[in-house]
């Protein structure tokens, strides 16, 4: 590494301007696309009014990229699209063309790379995930061994677009849930088991007390004498849910317990506005061990309730509205998911939750 | 714990990774492969690599909160990180990343991903993600000393740094206009200029919390705004859906069953077919955008264009997630940017006054009150902000409180 | 009045046995009804099994009987239904007939006695309503008077079956709710504006100051010292909603006034789980002055409610699957209520009412 | 304040009562006509109309709260009322009414009218409520020292006092088998099974607050119990639903449009019609009753009949309205008053320990959780019990806690 400090200074440039880096058939048909087919999984055309047609082809990234991929790409980009390309908010890359013949070669080089092409319509698209081991303190799991291990298993459904509708899982890696899994088709959240182990020295060193105690959202830190006269903290542990959202304000309050921590899989949430509005995911398995390098149990039970899914679901319904019009009973009895106590809610508006209609399938 | 040196440092100086080794194998691209790509770059990856193995096997962390590191001027844009197994992986002791604002949409030319992997060689871990969760482009790990160089060969190259901290954070927006023939507004140009306008609240936090904005330009919000932005600009249009019958009879032929797959599966039924013609009750119609998607080449949004602004996406944590509310059922897309900048500041305004510390937006408003909150900047109320009105008949009157003072 | 003293003292003897005053039709057929059919508005025809039928006439009561009506009503049955009859959940009057030639005989002499028949189907039956100024203290409205004055205005759809649905209305005359309003089609519910005005004297022989300050449901009461040493309570006015059950624990927190004391209006519950769950009506007007002895701003609005859905909404839509489909600013489009920040809930599951997609109509 | 006096009470002794008059007017029978035509009887009628005209031109209540008054041995089935304009109107100064409980399905026979009118003119104002909100008879009006002799009269003609204050209260029922072909479960009798059986909880109040009961016979609900019974027993049947193509065919030629009035109004749309035949996959009905309603010929519940018990509903005091909630999915029709009877006695021995004074059971189960509720009586979770899981990650994972211990 070396340092070269350049002049002037700049601060405040701001990213760079939004068309900056549009290919020519963008700029000319900017805002005037008129409707796209799909020639193959991850191959789309889109269509414009004044009857230009741009091709793309989506191809499968692990996020983790290093500068050699980053390379590859542009190499790519230079080689098939005149240098452009993009990446989604799914963190798949883009290479769009306007030359249609170019398509088949391109496909056929990532695949030599080993870039999976797809993620379109009916299919499983990227996870959406965040940094686990690999850069958080907070991580109740890894997130992209986790993803790895899953897009193994269910890569058919990203090169293939064989799923009733879009179906979108995502994996955070604590109740922080960076990059909002709560409104995914299934989601996988890292989870604590135990309360967090008050570290007393860095405590009295690193934490505001008033603010620790606030941070409890079930206001189960309350301050104590520490040592040397200073504040500490004690926690109640009846009251604690394992947030973890003392630890994020405190060092002090150790969450991690290689034991303990784990996952947890809910289902049926959604984004788009389509038919049904959006919503949260749903609690599906409470806990499922952390068993790292490649997550057998998670695997197993995404796996299923994909199958389940494919296998039950009408065309158009989200796994959401599948599980609206089949009832829940029925998502446990078909997954063989047990139903725990677990699964009721017992936060603020859990009242809303409970069953208030005899609309039961028997 | 592992006996850390038995298991990840053998004496050929490269971690042996038995478990990570596991994460090469299969047909998905691997993350394992990446690091240990850029295994040549710095020691950084090298590292990283070791100390994962580390986790995978101890099934823990080994990352320690950052403390305040940055660069010149700025208070965001940078996440400190430090290893708790520093001595063991110095390369790692110190890994902080930088967040860079990624271009609207994700665009890049092979030029501008060049330039990127250029200063990262010189200055990081050769390591990215492309990109993180809020949007930008994340450098992922590199020291103290390199942070302000990294930061000012990236303005140099025409890049500047994202948001962390309790600032604005850096707006995301879907592809819109530049290849969706949906956009309903101008998402790229949009985000870019309110992300331009707000450069001093991105770098400098000084609100009570984060704030996000997203914007989608049609409601199938492919940047899933009303999951996780505190504002929530969607577009939709306000005329009627644009039919085309022949494509629509098309469609048919091909072998949609229009009755089943497109009407029977509108929210309000407002669609009638007749075998012949599709028939829309636009009055009924909530632009909830399945038909359109159904069928794109017969059906599209209508002319009048706009978007839908929402507000108080966010995470669980503290108070339990919260979706986007309606705040301004529609504003015109050519009036869109005066509208947010003013609405914006109202709102920052009134969560200045009363919001408390780590109080995103959407817990402040559940907490005084949706009412109390549009009082505060400014706007009536409208039927459209609420699924439905209010069932339980805890009312605080007014009037008898006015006469009162 | 006069006073006998019986022997033996009898107590616990419960009701009546269940089948003590059946007909004898229903002793043969009872659990064996196969179907009915409406013969017209408030006639009923059950045919059982067996081929019987049993031929029900519905008479609308004011609720509020006199003895005399009673003995009336007792005359009537015994004159055309062997000597049955009984009352409905919605205090009707039911007349129970064999003989299908009696029919015509018996709602002559209703109509004679001024005795509406109908109230079935998609009718409007009749209001299920409270004691209000007849009967109770805690009353901000009477009920009697507010229900007279409505159905007066509203017989003709309790005679006629000439709605697209079922259409309930209920009086409630304090935030008590007896009756059980909140899931009515329509429901118009007596309101305080003010918060109690504390009586000292009697607060402090009649009523328990812990207690006091456990009911108020928003924390508004606290004690303080009262006259001669005796704890009393203040009442932070900022935080009352004037919910008066804080006068129901303690006399001396005295709600009514005259001046402030009115009517607020709520649409769309329902009980029955008939196509949609059952639901809580929502806020329509917050506000209508007490206007006795014919209220007429209530009337005037409940007229407009019934006509407007009545003109709008399609057949089997109870008033609250009638706004889902058009949406509640339709709803005060039509009506031409104001919507007001009164309706925007903010009690403890608010948020969950917050409009949280982008499913609008314009 | 209006003057009393020159208003509501004229020299000959009845009172003046102009704004009442009024409601004598028009086509629905009249409450006031009611009142005059009891003013034979005893005073009370008269004193009566007077105060109320008076609560008319005053817009308030002339009621006072009532103090303990009831008959011997029992601690309710008397709500006692005075007047606080008692000088003026002397014979409402007291003026309690008593709550005799019902007949199950409200049946009765004219012999048994005239013996409650009869008993009522001797011993009250002759002004009754057929029937109270919670299905009592209410005998409206009269003094303390009649209040034992009604009694007795009652008991002896084989009525009782139903329930107020903290007790049971009087459980109520929808005619059910008596006249109705779709009950699912015989409610007149369960009804009047549970009130004998609880005699004694009923006569004198001895739980945290009132516990109501209702019975409807399917899920039409007519004693709308899932609104405001604390347990709510509401018939239904487990398997399909029984079809007359034949007569699914008449309604279809006498007008009905099997499609859009039948199957577009079934809530999970379980149902195809093809012109000829009506199918139900009964696997996913919810058992709703709007096609059986809509075509009472056609389609009958199932055989295999039972109920859905559900727990909790309330009116809004003290913690906002609840609707009852699903308890126990499915309970045979003849297994109904034994886990019944069981259940309660589990409930009630929780809410004992647990309830806080003026409690509903609705409520303690928000306060402490369903979970824990049905660990505290014993229940199994089912999934039937919610509308859909959790979305929060807030979750008190147990294990944890019992290897602390
Ligand atoms: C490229 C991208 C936008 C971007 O700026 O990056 C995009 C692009 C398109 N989306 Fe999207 N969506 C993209 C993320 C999303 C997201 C966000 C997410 O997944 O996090 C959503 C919300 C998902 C959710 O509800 O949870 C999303 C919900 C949709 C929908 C609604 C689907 C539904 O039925 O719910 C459509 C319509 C459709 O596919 O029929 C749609 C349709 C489309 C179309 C067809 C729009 C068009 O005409 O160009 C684009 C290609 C579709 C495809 O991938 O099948 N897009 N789309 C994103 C690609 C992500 C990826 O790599 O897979
Ligand atoms: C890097 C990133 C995850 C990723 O791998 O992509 C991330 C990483 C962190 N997030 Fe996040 N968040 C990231 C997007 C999100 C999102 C998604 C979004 O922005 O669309 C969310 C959910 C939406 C929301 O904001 O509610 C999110 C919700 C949180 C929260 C809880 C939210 C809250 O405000 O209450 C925290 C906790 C906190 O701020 O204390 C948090 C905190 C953190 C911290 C700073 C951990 C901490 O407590 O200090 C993480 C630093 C990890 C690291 O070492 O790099 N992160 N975080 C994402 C930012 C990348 C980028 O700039 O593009
Ligand atoms: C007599 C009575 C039961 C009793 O034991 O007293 C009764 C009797 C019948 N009800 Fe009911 N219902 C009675 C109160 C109710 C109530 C409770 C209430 O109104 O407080 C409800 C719930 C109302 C609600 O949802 O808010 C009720 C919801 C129904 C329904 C569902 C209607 C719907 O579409 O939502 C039906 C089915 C129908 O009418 O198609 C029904 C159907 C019936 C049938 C047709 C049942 C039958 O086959 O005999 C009976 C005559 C119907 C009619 O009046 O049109 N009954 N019915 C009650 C008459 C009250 C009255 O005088 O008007
Ligand atoms: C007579 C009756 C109204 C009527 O005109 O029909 C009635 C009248 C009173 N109710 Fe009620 N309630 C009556 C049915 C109801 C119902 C409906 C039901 O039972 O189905 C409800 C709603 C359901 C529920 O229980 O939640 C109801 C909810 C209340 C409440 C608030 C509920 C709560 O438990 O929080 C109160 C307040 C209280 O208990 O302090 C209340 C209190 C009262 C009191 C005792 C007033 C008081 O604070 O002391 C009223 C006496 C009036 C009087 O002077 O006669 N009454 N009350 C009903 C009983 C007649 C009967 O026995 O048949
Ligand atoms: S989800 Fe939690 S552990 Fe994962 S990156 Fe975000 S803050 Fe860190
Ligand atoms: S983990 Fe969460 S619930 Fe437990 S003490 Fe910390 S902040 Fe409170
Ligand atoms: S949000 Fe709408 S406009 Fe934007 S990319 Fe997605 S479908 Fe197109
Ligand atoms: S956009 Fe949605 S609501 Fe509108 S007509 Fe199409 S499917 Fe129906
Ligand atoms: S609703 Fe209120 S005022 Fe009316 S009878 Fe019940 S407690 Fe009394
Ligand atoms: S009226 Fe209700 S809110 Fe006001 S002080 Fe009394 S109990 Fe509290
Ligand atoms: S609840 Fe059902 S069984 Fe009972 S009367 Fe109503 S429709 Fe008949
Ligand atoms: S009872 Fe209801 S859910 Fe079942 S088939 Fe009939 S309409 Fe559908």
């Amino acid at each position: 590494m070396t340092t070269t400090p350049l002049q002037p200074r700049l601060t405040d440039v701001g990213p760079p301007r939004y068309d900056k880096y549009l290919p020519p058939i963008v700029l000319k048909n900017y805002g005037t696309w008129k409707y796209h087919e799909t020639l193959a999984p991850g191959v789309l055309c889109h269509v414009a009014e004044s009857g230009d047609r741009l091709y793309t082809v989506r191809g499968g990234t692990p996020r983790l990229l290093s500068i050699q991929t980053l390379r590859k790409y542009a190499d790519l980009a230079d080689k098939y699209c005149g240098g452009y390309l993009r990446f989604t908010s799914r963190n798949n890359v883009e290479f769009l063309l306007t030359d249609p013949a170019q398509i088949e070669p391109l496909k056929q080089e990532l695949a030599l790379l080993g870039i999976p092409v797809g993620g379109t319509n009916n299919a499983i698209s990227n996870i959406v995930h965040t940094q686990g081991w690999v850069h958080c303190h907070a991580a109740a799991t890894d997130a992209s061994g986790l993803v790895k291990s899953m897009m193994d298993a269910l890569i058919d459904h990203f090169t293939h677009e064989d799923l009733p509708a879009k179906l979108r899982i995502a994996v955070a890696c604590c109740l922080n849930m960076c990059g909002a899994v709560h409104c995914s088709d299934i989601a996988i959240l890292g989870v604590h088991r135990r309360p967090p182990k008050v570290q007393n020295d860095l405590l009295t060193k690193a934490c505001e007390v008033p603010t620790l105690v606030a941070s409890c959202p079930t206001g189960a830190i309350r301050p104590v004498p520490g040592v040397g006269g200073k504040q500490s903290v004690e926690v109640l542990e009846e009251d604690c849910m394992y947030c973890g959202n003392c630890f994020s304000v405190c060092p002090a309050m150790r969450m991690a317990d290689a034991e303990n921590d784990g996952l947890s899989i809910w289902v049926g949430g959604k984004v788009s506005n389509a038919r049904s509005a959006p919503r949260f995911s749903r609690l599906s398995i409470p806990f499922l061990p952390n068993n790292p390098p490649r997550w057998p149990e998670v695997i197993e039970a995404v796996t299923k309730i994909v199958d389940v899914y494919r296998g039950e679901a009408r065309k158009y319904e989200r796994v959401g509205e599948w599980i609206d019009r089949i009832g829940w009973p029925r998502f446990f009895e078909l997954t063989g998911f047990e139903f725990t106590r677990y699964h009721i809610d017992d936060f603020k508006n859990a009242g809303m939750t409970f069953a208030r209609s005899t609309h039961i399938r028997y | 714990m592992a006996d850390a040196d038995e298991g990840v440092k053998p004496a050929n100086g490269k971690p042996e990774t038995k478990l990570l080794d596991e994460l090469e194998k299969g047909p998905w691209p691997s993350f394992v492969t990446e690091i240990k790509s850029a295994q040549g770059v710095t020691g950084g990856a090298e590292d990283l690599l070791g100390q994962l193995e580390l986790s995978y096997e101890d099934k823990v962390s080994h990352w320690k909160h950052g403390g305040l590191v940055g660069v010149l001027g700025y208070g965001g844009g940078v996440i400190g990180r430090y290893s708790d197994v520093g001595e063991q992986f110095p390369k790692v002791a110190h890994f902080h990343t930088l967040r860079v604002n990624q271009p609207a949409g994700w665009f890049y030319t092979s030029e501008a991903l060049r330039t990127i992997s250029d200063i990262w060689e010189r200055h990081g871990s050769g390591l990215t993600n492309m990109h993180g969760s809020t949007g930008d482009m994340i450098l992922l790990g590199t020291t103290t000393d390199h942070l302000e160089a990294t930061f000012q060969e990236l303005t140099h190259a025409g890049f500047d740094l994202g948001g962390s901290g309790s600032a604005v954070r850096t707006p995301s927006c879907c592809v819109g206009m530049a290849r969706c023939e949906w956009a309903c507004f101008d998402a790229m140009k949009l985000c870019y200029d309110l992300t331009m306008a707000y450069q001093d609240e991105l770098h400098r936090p000084a609100l009570p919390y984060k704030f996000k904005i997203k914007c989608s330009a049609c409601p199938n919000d492919c940047v899933a705004a009303i999951a996780r932005a505190d504002l929530s600009v969607i577009g939709t249009w306000k005329d009627d859906i644009r039919i085309d019958q022949a494509e629509v009879a098309n469609y048919a032929t091909a072998g949609v069953d229009i009755q089943k797959d497109i009407c029977a599966n509108c929210p309000t039924r407002c669609m009638d077919w007749n075998g012949k013609e599709l028939n829309i009750k636009n009055r009924d119609c909530v632009r909830c955008m399945h038909c359109i998607n159904a069928m794109p080449k017969a059906l599209r949004p209508g002319v009048e264009k706009g978007a839908v602004i929402l507000i108080g996406a966010k995470a669980p944590i503290l108070q339990g997630a919260l979706l986007s509310s309606v705040l301004i059922p529609f504003v015109a897309a050519d009036e869109l940017l005066d509208t947010l900048k003013e609405l914006i500041q109202r709102i920052w305004d009134f969560w200045d006054e009363y919001g408390t510390n780590r109080e995103r937006i959407g817990e402040l408003i559940q907490r005084v009150g949706l009412a109390a909150f549009l009082d505060g900047i400014g706007l009536d109320p409208a039927p459209e902000m609420v699924s439905a009105p209010r069932d339980n008949p805890y009312i605080y009157y007014q009037p008898a409180k006015e006469d009162e003072a």
